[in-house]
């Protein structure tokens, strides 16, 4: 069930450049199923920034009853959460949304996992998700240049990790496809979350012969179905008025669902 | 004692709080995070003849304490709001008041003459002040003669009474107000948004795909409350005032300015529960200012304090 | 290299950043704080043919981010500011916009007859658009007939070219830009402030003194980049922009729109030294978004990016 | 000569109902010299509050490059301005406008100090400056209530010192008139500072016998002269065009110099 609860923040540190970790305690975890999900946080305390922020859930810990994001400090909701000390109540809402499914992967198979910057993220938990489930794991992670890279141990820890940087100052210079395509293919599923050209990508090149799941972005209202801020077309009706909204049907959609 | 319940043309109302068209959809989401019978009322989402899937995204943008949206009216069409919507929001005790919109007058007239029979529609609203759509939606909102013919269209075809949603995006919005007053409007809501636009810094292109966008929130609290404040002195119809309202203390500054009831838009968005929020605080506000009922604010920032509840029917 | 100077009619400026008319007096007030000289251009406050005491107070009000006023036009009048202000302001290496106002034509001819002859006075900016005074003010500036002949009678009697103060506070912006260029402006300045309202909790009533006020601030900046995107598409003549400015990003906003130069109104009570720090800032933030010159911003929301430019004369 | 500065709290205390002291350092104090001057501070850190707010300076401490204020926290400036911790900086603008004139007291005579609320706070450095000069002082605060009492005891070690509360909770029950109307009238000046109608009062007792400085309050855009939020008429010309600006040319006046 959707909650909305002042969490109490347990840590918050930079872990790259601009990019914050943010772990938060509160009964809303308990809610909290599926990785992938994300929730919409109010910060600052008036009406400046007015509207909540989507944030991916990028790691559940029910046994304390903590939940972690990870963000990028950027624009003004995101820089004055980056701000917030330890006394501070954070204004949350959420779970929200379908997740990935990890039952979608083959028990014991092999599964590729594909993140750009701040779509790494919600990856974490659902790798460790895989992991527990048995599913081997390959890691495709791009990011922008070395300062940014954040998160590549802990991926290590749970299977083969591959880094690309825009400008090759860490791992493989270019972007994910870059290494993806020289992997051998034995993966049957791929769960992607990142840029929209990434993942355009990726449904052109994998949609007939992988199972793929790719989580989307788009700018919200409400976050919880009501506003159609975040509505996209179906692929069956590309042109026609059926749609799914991002927040609600997904951000997770089947490749080939909805058009990117 | 119930400090807040209301009476305008065709609702009784528990409470004079409703949540604003189109940030609310049809009820169903915010259903899953409250009760909904606690609300006064609800205006549903703008239903136009023919399913519209609206504007490209993105389509809302963030501006000081504001935001702007081109939604452009998306909605599932009539058939399926009679079959689907307004079925299922009968399980509430909650009088709807439905949002209509379309292209030409005849769309309003198909929509109203249907939607009107609705048994939970306890009112319309007619939407001629959208900014968000090619065609129809504002041309209707600033010409008063065609806002006049529109509403006489729809008066002669509605089975419930008929409010009408004024643009701020006019010079004169007195005028507009009286000519719908003319046409036989029972009442008005106000205001829609405000024309806005916000460039991206990189790019230098509008952040909405639409360009243009509508303003909503705080920002434009004063323009409301400015109009309201004229329109109330110089019509006899009631006003459901909207544009801004984050809390209990809003709402009766919309009340002072002249206003019978309000809408929430926005603030469902900032905050999920602020609609319970407001109808638990109301009372208590109400009582510290020194009112027995919200209906004696009403009108307070223009009339001489005697009469109160000029609109409580 | 200067990456900030801009020409347009009447005015060479080192620099497109000027305090807006009335938030900056006549500039002694901000010469105790920094030097003046550093500032494009100055609006100075709105100049009428007698001494005005203007509205009684309080004059101002807060909203969310964002203001009211209604000064109501005081000024000392047209002689002192001839014989006192304007000569006191030629110390600076400054050209003054003069803005004049006025309750019937006769008043902006009387007075930009005179005030176009002062040596520091570079250009004249027609305040059609106040709204917090009773006559004159705000109808010029929203019935475009009347907007251009008094546009017509200030031409045929100023030594320096005219820009035309819009308001916002109209259905058809561009049908005002149009009418006033038809009427020979050399230029547009917009927005001026939006008509808005607040009331008091405890009494109900209007906070300002004289009821309604002009909004300005942040919350206006979406419907002035919309004006701007739509005028500028619109007229030839060049744009200065405001309406919400408080930083260098926010004069970017106002270039990619469609002006040409910009003026700092309400941001400098927020900040009394917003004029030079944005200032400095501006050629840090040209070349961070890859532009040699500010020039190259204007318009490039609308325009094909070939044509920088269009209004460095 | 007027600064802006970025001030370090040194302490911020509530001392009284929702009444709060907060002491700032920085170099800006080395420009205050005259009590009832006041500083416009900045609240919070994005447009909302917009407007600065204007705040008597109330105490002045040279040798520690500090000064202090007290404010009632009400609206949303002064409450954000009451949340402040010691690790902030506030921004300050100041000195502004003229304040009040000790040397106007006639040095050993009796001077009677008039304060109402948070009218009172700028009386405390004129009067320590007062009884420096061998001026004799008799203070009259006038409070809500027992609860929104301050000061007392710092004024009492300066003069005689009255406090009337409206319901009566602490001193005389009344309004400082009421007081004063008892007190042998050996004083020759009067400074008050407080609600109009309480000015008004003083103003029409005792314009033609006393010398009367009162400190008065508008609504203010710029603080600093420039916007012409903040004027009142001359006494002189009544209906004319002729005016003074609270923010520069007072707060404070000679009783008889403008139209209360
Ligand atoms: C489902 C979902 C999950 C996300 N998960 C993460 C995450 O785990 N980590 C992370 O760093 N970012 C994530 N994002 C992106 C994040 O929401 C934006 O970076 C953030 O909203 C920008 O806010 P700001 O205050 O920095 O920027 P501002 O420029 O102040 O934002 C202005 C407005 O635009 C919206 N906006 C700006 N960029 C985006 C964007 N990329 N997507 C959606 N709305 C945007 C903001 O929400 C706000 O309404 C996610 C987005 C979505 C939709
Ligand atoms: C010269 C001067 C000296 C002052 N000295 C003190 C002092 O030492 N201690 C103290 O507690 N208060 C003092 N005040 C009053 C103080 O400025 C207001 O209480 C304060 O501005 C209210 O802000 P807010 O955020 O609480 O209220 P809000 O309601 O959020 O204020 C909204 C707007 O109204 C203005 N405003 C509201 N009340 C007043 C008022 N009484 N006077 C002027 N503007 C007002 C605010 O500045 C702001 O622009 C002084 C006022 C003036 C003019
Ligand atoms: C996302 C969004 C969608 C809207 N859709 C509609 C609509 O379909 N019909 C309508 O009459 N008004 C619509 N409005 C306008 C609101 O009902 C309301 O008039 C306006 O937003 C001002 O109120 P607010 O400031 O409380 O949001 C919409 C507003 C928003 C923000
Ligand atoms: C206190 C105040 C006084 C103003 N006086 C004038 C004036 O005399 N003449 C005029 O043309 N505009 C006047 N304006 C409007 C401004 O010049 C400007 O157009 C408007 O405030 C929008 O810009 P901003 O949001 O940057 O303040 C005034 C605005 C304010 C806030
Ligand atoms: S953000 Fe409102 S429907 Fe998705
Ligand atoms: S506040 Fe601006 S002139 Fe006094």
């Amino acid at each position: 069930m959707i909650k909305n609860e002042a969490m109490k923040i347990v840590s918050q540190q930079e872990i790259a450049a601009s990019i914050y970790e943010l772990t938060l305690s509160g009964s809303l975890v308990s809610e909290m199923n599926q990785p992938g999900q994300f929730v919409h946080i109010k910060t600052g305390n008036g009406y400046e920034p007015l509207l909540r922020r989507p944030i991916s859930i990028s790691s559940i810990d029910k046994e304390n009853n903590t939940f972690t994001m990870v963000y990028r400090a950027e624009g003004k909701g995101t820089s004055l959460l980056s701000q917030e000390t330890n006394d501070t109540e954070i204004d949350v809402l959420g779970p929200l949304g379908n997740g990935f499914t990890p039952e979608a992967a083959i028990s014991g198979g092999t599964t590729l996992l594909v993140g750009g910057g701040i779509g790494v993220p919600p990856l974490y938990e659902l790798s460790k998700r895989l992991t527990k489930l048995g599913v081997n794991v390959i890691h495709v992670l791009g990011f922008q240049n070395a300062a940014t890279v954040f998160y590549e141990e802990k991926f290590q820890a749970l299977g083969e990790t591959y880094i690309t940087t825009v400008d090759g100052s860490h791992g493989t210079k270019g972007f994910v496809t870059d290494v993806i395509d020289k992997l051998s293919d034995s993966y049957t599923t791929i769960f992607a979350c990142g840029p929209t050209p990434m993942l355009r990508a990726l449904e052109s090149a994998y949609k007939e012969t992988k199972e793929v799941f790719l989580s989307l972005e788009e700018r919200m209202g409400c976050g919880i179905g009501a506003c159609f801020a975040c509505v996209c077309h179906t692929a069956e009706d590309p042109t026609g008025f059926h749609y799914k909204k991002v927040c609600s049907d997904g951000p997770v959609f089947r490749a080939g669902e909805v058009v990117l | 004692m119930n400090m807040l319940n209301i009476k305008l043309p065709g609702l009784d109302l528990k409470n004079p709080i409703m949540p604003a068209s189109g940030c609310f959809g049809f009820g169903k989401e915010f259903g899953n995070l409250y009760d909904l019978n606690i609300l006064g009322a609800m205006m549903v989402k703008a239903t136009t003849p023919e399913p519209r899937f609206g504007n490209p995204t993105p389509r809302v943008a963030e501006t000081s304490s504001g935001m702007l949206n081109a939604i452009g009216l998306q909605n599932p069409g009539l058939k399926h709001v009679l079959k689907d919507e307004l079925p299922w929001l009968n399980q509430f005790n909650v009088p709807i008041i439905a949002n209509i919109a379309g292209s030409q007058v005849e769309d309003y007239v198909t929509v109203a003459g249907e939607i009107s029979r609705a048994s939970n529609v306890k009112a319309l609203e007619l939407n001629i002040s959208c900014p968000n759509v090619k065609e129809g939606g504002i041309t209707f909102g600033t010409d008063p003669d065609v806002a006049r013919k529109v509403t006489e269209a729809v008066k002669a075809v509605s089975e419930v009474p008929v409010y009408v949603k004024l643009s701020p995006n006019v010079t004169n919005i007195v005028e507009m107000a009286q000519a719908v007053e003319a046409g036989g409007a029972d009442g008005l809501t106000m205001i829609n948004t405000l024309m806005g636009m916000r460039l991206d810094m990189k790019t230098g292109k509008p952040i909405l795909a639409n360009k243009t966008g509508g303003l909503s929130g705080p920002a434009i609290k004063p323009v409301a409350i400015r109009m309201i404040y004229e329109v109330s002195q110089a019509v006899t119809i009631p006003i459901i005032g909207m544009g801004g309202i984050m809390t209990a203390e809003d709402v009766i500054e919309f009340f002072y300015a002249g206003a019978s009831a309000v809408a929430v838009g926005t603030a469902n968005f900032t905050d999920p529960f602020v609609c319970p929020k407001i109808i638990e605080e109301l009372p208590v506000l109400l009582k510290k200012l020194g009112y027995n009922h919200i209906s004696e604010c009403t009108g307070r920032s223009w009339n001489k304090h005697e009469q109160f509840a000029n609109h409580r029917a």
